[in-house]
């Protein structure tokens, strides 16, 4: 099966079979690896290529991959061959947008903007209370405020929408 | 000596508590609210009580409760831990006409020492350098901006009860001060129930340096040198380590004596410690003093053998320390990481939640000081914290290495955690250098950490590549066992006969 | 320094020496065989080869394999830990061939020691004081006989190639001698391939003390004192301490000059262990040198603040010893509790399984060296040991505490193990008064635990009886939800949202 | 509910009735107690008695149940009340009879004594090898060889009967 994988910037088309009992041919450009990749734990994998020892923790989305390798953290998107024609005629569409969302419950102490205003990058958005602490959310890059989906006071649940700017 | 202690704490340090006592052949009484039935201080102890639901008002702030359960229970004392009760001078005064005896300083030494500023004003009769700042909380905003202009910015709001970062905010300028002050008042109030705020003189490149002291009831105060605690994220501490890299013998030595002066000056009985901040040529000045255990007390116990908290609860006990100044020596170098609940990629957010998985590092010279099992959850009301992980190494060089090692050892899942977060500061060359004030984190580090190329992006792309591939076949595998075809094929994907049974 | 070092062994042994190598910056390399691909020796290792199948001979045993291995890695040297190739001569002598260092001493030292009456000869020479008995392996049952006779009863039986209690008999009488020579005869053949049997006069009442010795390659041999390992059930160690609580400071100092005599008298370099009966007299005889790493390092290493392995690894890479004997402290007390896969209450016999849950007990002054995690399957191919659990305390009454405390918060599951029994043992006033023999587990300590009343039936019945009705209520529950009547009562049975996921 | 539970010697009748969220009221001949059961892990008990902490480890059969509690080990027998009616019925067909099962995995190494033969109290019965010791099963009680199960050389499973003492 082939697969695109990207992390940041780079994407690689990733080949992969199966090579024995939980062995995998893989092949990305023109090198071709045989990785001995063993589920130890739950999230874990016990990684052995070409002698040398990794061990990977994946948090496992549908297209988004975590991968915690030493301490480090590459966020990978992984999509094979059918969706990635699928999101090639939809990258046009969107682009631009920022949709803020609790990271966790908490309490709306502020909103700081209001829907239509301009905002620029990394200007305060709103204040989330959460474990006692107060948090202030941040916009990435500048736009302008298309809606406001939370009221001052009101309780949110993790992953609920609080923003959107466009 | 006594024979039952109550513990009005929760989490790793009741944990820390219960096995002092545990150690030295008195009973302990653990209190519980509702959400922390199951939780280890509860399991650990010889008796334990419910105090009421999970908000800390109700339960482990329940002053009346508590010493209800403490006469109830039978115990002659009770440890406060650190946090919730442990610095309330009125919890310490109730505890004194009850005639229950709390482990720790007297009302009165924890209520100059708990107010910043009668606690400056006391200190510096004592002789001990303080910030350059108002001693007392500031009324209105106009009496603000003109003490920010006569010290000269940038100055440092602060909660007048404040601590751990809270009610607290840097102003480098004037056009900034109004909108930074309703924002600490605001924290102040919602923290601590006041929002009286002071100001004071902002030290750059400062460094946080500790001396823990311990005193008896029979007027011996020693100090068991410092510790350095500046490696801060929203300037609380996450790594502490003993000895300081920075501090020289000189410096040290002065500090060690300034500390035990300043607790002579409140008549201080029990373990204690003096903050300072210590700027680049090495001037050191009082910042306030903790009245209580601190969470980072582990690093000094394995540098100088000496185990603070039985050392607690024997002054407490009326016996005199058991050994002078001179006896204490630092040995080694130990290194504490203080494990979060916290999201370290966003910001340090806190994610409380069910821990479904725990592994913890051992081998030579690696403590876990844990309040958590795995299939514990997290309450979210109350300190995210897990564990901490202590090292001792012969030097610093050493305790580094051994904490990469014991980080990478360390697996909790279920929850994210700073676990990366302390591996990757392990790697910083500031760090390993030694090089670093209580900025660090904010303005150094992670700025180094956005800039690193990572060193293994194509193992992680082929473990995402083949996760994804195995994946697929286990699901189209499913699909065919379901309408009837290549049943017992699986087997093939099962790497270990008994093993499967968990994943 | 080496850049890169092999470890042919698995478990905690090769845990604990990839540790040491990761700490000094040194790359591993480990080996496994078929059922270890998941081991944490495999997993914290930098690189790792299969080695073949799950019997030893095919794998760890299997010396061309391992050779292969390390040329192939590019490793400098191999650190064999205990037990397999550890103390093969033979293996030794290859490696000395290739040019591949061994973290041990050389073959001609382990050849000298490795036979029980060569190893006799060479320390009586030196001066060092022996126990009675045959120095040459006896070759029919008439000469067993005989010399049984000529030494008199009682008289011990023992492999010539062996050690850890497998092929040794006590024969206390004439009738019992030959059934006792065919049975050590066949354990030694299936052991160690030889049956060789040599015999000596059985000391009543001994205790198994050892001498732990460091040597370099410039001749400079230190000792770092005592171990006591008279804990033992089966002959085999289970509980080991030092300081020892029976020898006094005179003895102790005349038996390291002894120890360091021994290895002087092969020219010994790298860690030792000078084994030592002590009579009630406090006299003491050679038992054995056991020339590799000891099982229960870890105390010494806890009481000399001496990293065991990491000196190993600096004497074999030629650097002198950074200490002499003079430097050489031993502070405070250390314990080691050896954790099997063993039915306590069923005369010890091995569990291999699964480890289903695993909690290790943390906090101050302990150590767990495991080679095993949460779901791990415990072969039955090799030794059944879990881990080795460590506490030190600033006396021995201290790490006693420490060590019941430790215990209690140890938790295995899907196996069972050791741990009960270790939580009566050190509850045994015997054990606790340092009064004890070699003879103590299986002579007095059973007798006294068969006649002990247990402190809490009433709680154990209640827990039965609550255990049985909540399990008769989930079933009828469960028998009513699948009849379509009372779903969602049984929510009033989980206690916490979240929690009843994994039970 | 009513049980019978025994523990060595000892029988007790104790009454079960639930008396709120993991809270049991409890009475064991004239003492009533409310205790507060909760299962912390999957064999863990927190039991809290009269303000009392006890962790208890079940390992729970269909009648016996083991409980470790501070490092001692509680064999106990619990019926409910129908279990203990049948059991009175065939008590007396039963006693005298030891049954001897393989613990676990292992090779039989030696059989020591033959059918019919009549054997001592802590007479040596067979030897097994296991994880290579070699182990010898002894007779708890004196009686009379009825049936061996295995022969010398054969590699036996944990449970396995090995032997059947008269």
């Amino acid at each position: 099966m082939n697969y695109y994988v990207s992390f940041g910037e780079r994407e690689e088309l990733i080949s992969v079979e199966e090579a024995g009992v939980a062995q995998y041919r893989v092949t990305l450009g023109n090198k071709t690896f045989v990785v001995d990749a063993h589920r130890v734990e739950e999230n874990t994998w016990s990684i052995i290529l070409d002698g040398r020892v990794f061990e990977v923790d994946l948090l496992v989305g549908d297209e988004e991959i975590s991968v915690y390798l030493n301490g480090d953290l590459y966020p990978l998107k992984v999509v094979n061959e059918q969706q990635k024609a699928l999101s090639r005629t939809k990258e046009t569409a969107e682009g631009g947008k920022q949709l803020l969302t609790a990271p966790m419950p908490g309490k709306v102490v502020k909103v700081l903007v209001s829907e239509g205003e301009e905002v620029g990058p990394n200007q305060g958005l709103i204040i989330i209370e959460a474990m006692k602490m107060e948090n202030e959310f941040k916009s990435s890059a500048p736009g302008k405020v298309k809606e406001i989906f939370v009221k001052e006071g009101e309780v949110v649940e993790g992953g609920d929408k609080l923003i959107l700017i466009e | 000596m006594f024979s039952r202690i109550l513990v009005a704490n929760r989490g790793e340090i009741a944990v820390r508590v219960i096995r002092a006592c545990r150690e030295m052949g008195i009973e302990t009484v653990a209190v519980y609210s509702d959400v922390d039935r199951h939780a280890l201080h509860v399991r650990y102890a010889d008796y334990a009580y419910r105090l009421g639901p999970a908000p800390a008002s109700e339960s482990y702030l329940n002053m009346e409760k508590i010493i209800e359960v403490a006469r109830k229970s039978g115990a002659q004392a009770i440890h406060p831990g650190y946090g919730f009760l442990a610095e309330n001078a009125e919890f310490a005064k109730r505890l004194e006409e009850e005639g229950i005896k709390l482990i720790g300083p007297s009302s009165e030494a924890m209520r100059v020492m708990g107010s910043k500023t009668l606690a400056r004003q006391t200190v510096t009769k004592a002789g001990v350098p303080v910030i350059p700042g108002t001693l007392e909380p500031l009324a209105t905003e106009e009496e603000v901006v003109e003490t920010a202009r006569e010290i000269g910015y940038p100055v440092m709001l602060k909660a007048a009860a404040g601590g751990g970062g809270k009610g607290m905010r840097l102003v480098r300028d004037e056009s900034e001060i109004l909108s930074a002050l309703r924002m600490a008042r605001s924290e102040a109030k919602s923290s601590f129930g006041d929002d009286s705020v002071y100001i004071e003189k902002y030290i750059e490149k400062p460094r946080h340096v500790e001396i823990q002291i311990l005193a008896d009831s029979h007027g011996n105060v020693v100090h068991l040198f410092e510790r350095e605690c500046s490696i801060q994220r929203r300037h609380q501490k996450v790594i502490e380590e003993s000895p300081s890299p920075f501090i020289d013998d000189e410096t040290r030595k002065r500090m060690g004596e300034v500390a035990v002066a300043a607790a002579r000056a409140v008549n201080y009985e029990n373990a204690g410690t003096v903050e300072f901040l210590v700027d680049a040529d090495k001037n050191f000045y009082f910042l306030e003093m903790n009245t209580r255990l601190q969470v980072e007390h582990p690093v000094t116990e394995m540098v100088t053998g000496i185990d603070i908290v039985k050392e607690q609860i024997r002054i407490a006990a009326g016996e005199p320390l058991s050994f002078t100044q001179e006896q204490v020596r630092q040995v080694g170098h130990a290194i504490e990481c203080r494990i979060y609940a916290e999201d370290p990629d966003r910001n340090f957010f806190p994610c409380p939640g069910l821990i479904e998985r725990l592994r913890t590092p051992g081998g030579p010279g690696v403590r876990d000081d844990s309040g958590v099992f795995e299939g514990f959850e997290i309450p979210m009301h109350y300190d995210p914290m897990i564990s901490k992980l202590i090292v001792w190494g012969k030097d610093r060089a050493e305790a580094i290495a051994r904490m990469k090692r014991a980080l990478s050892e360390y697996v909790i899942t279920g929850v994210k955690t700073t676990i990366p977060f302390h591996i990757r500061v392990m790697n910083n060359r500031h760090f390993i250098e030694g090089d670093f004030d209580t900025n660090f984190i904010d303005k150094v580090f992670f700025k180094e950490e956005a800039e690193r190329e990572l060193p293994e992006p194509e193992v992680a792309m082929l473990a995402g590549a083949i996760e994804r591939f195995r994946r697929e076949l286990r699901e189209s595998l499913r699909s065919k066992e379901i309408s009837g075809e290549g049943i017992g094929s699986l087997w093939k994907y099962t790497y270990r006969p008994g093993f499967g049974k968990k994943f």
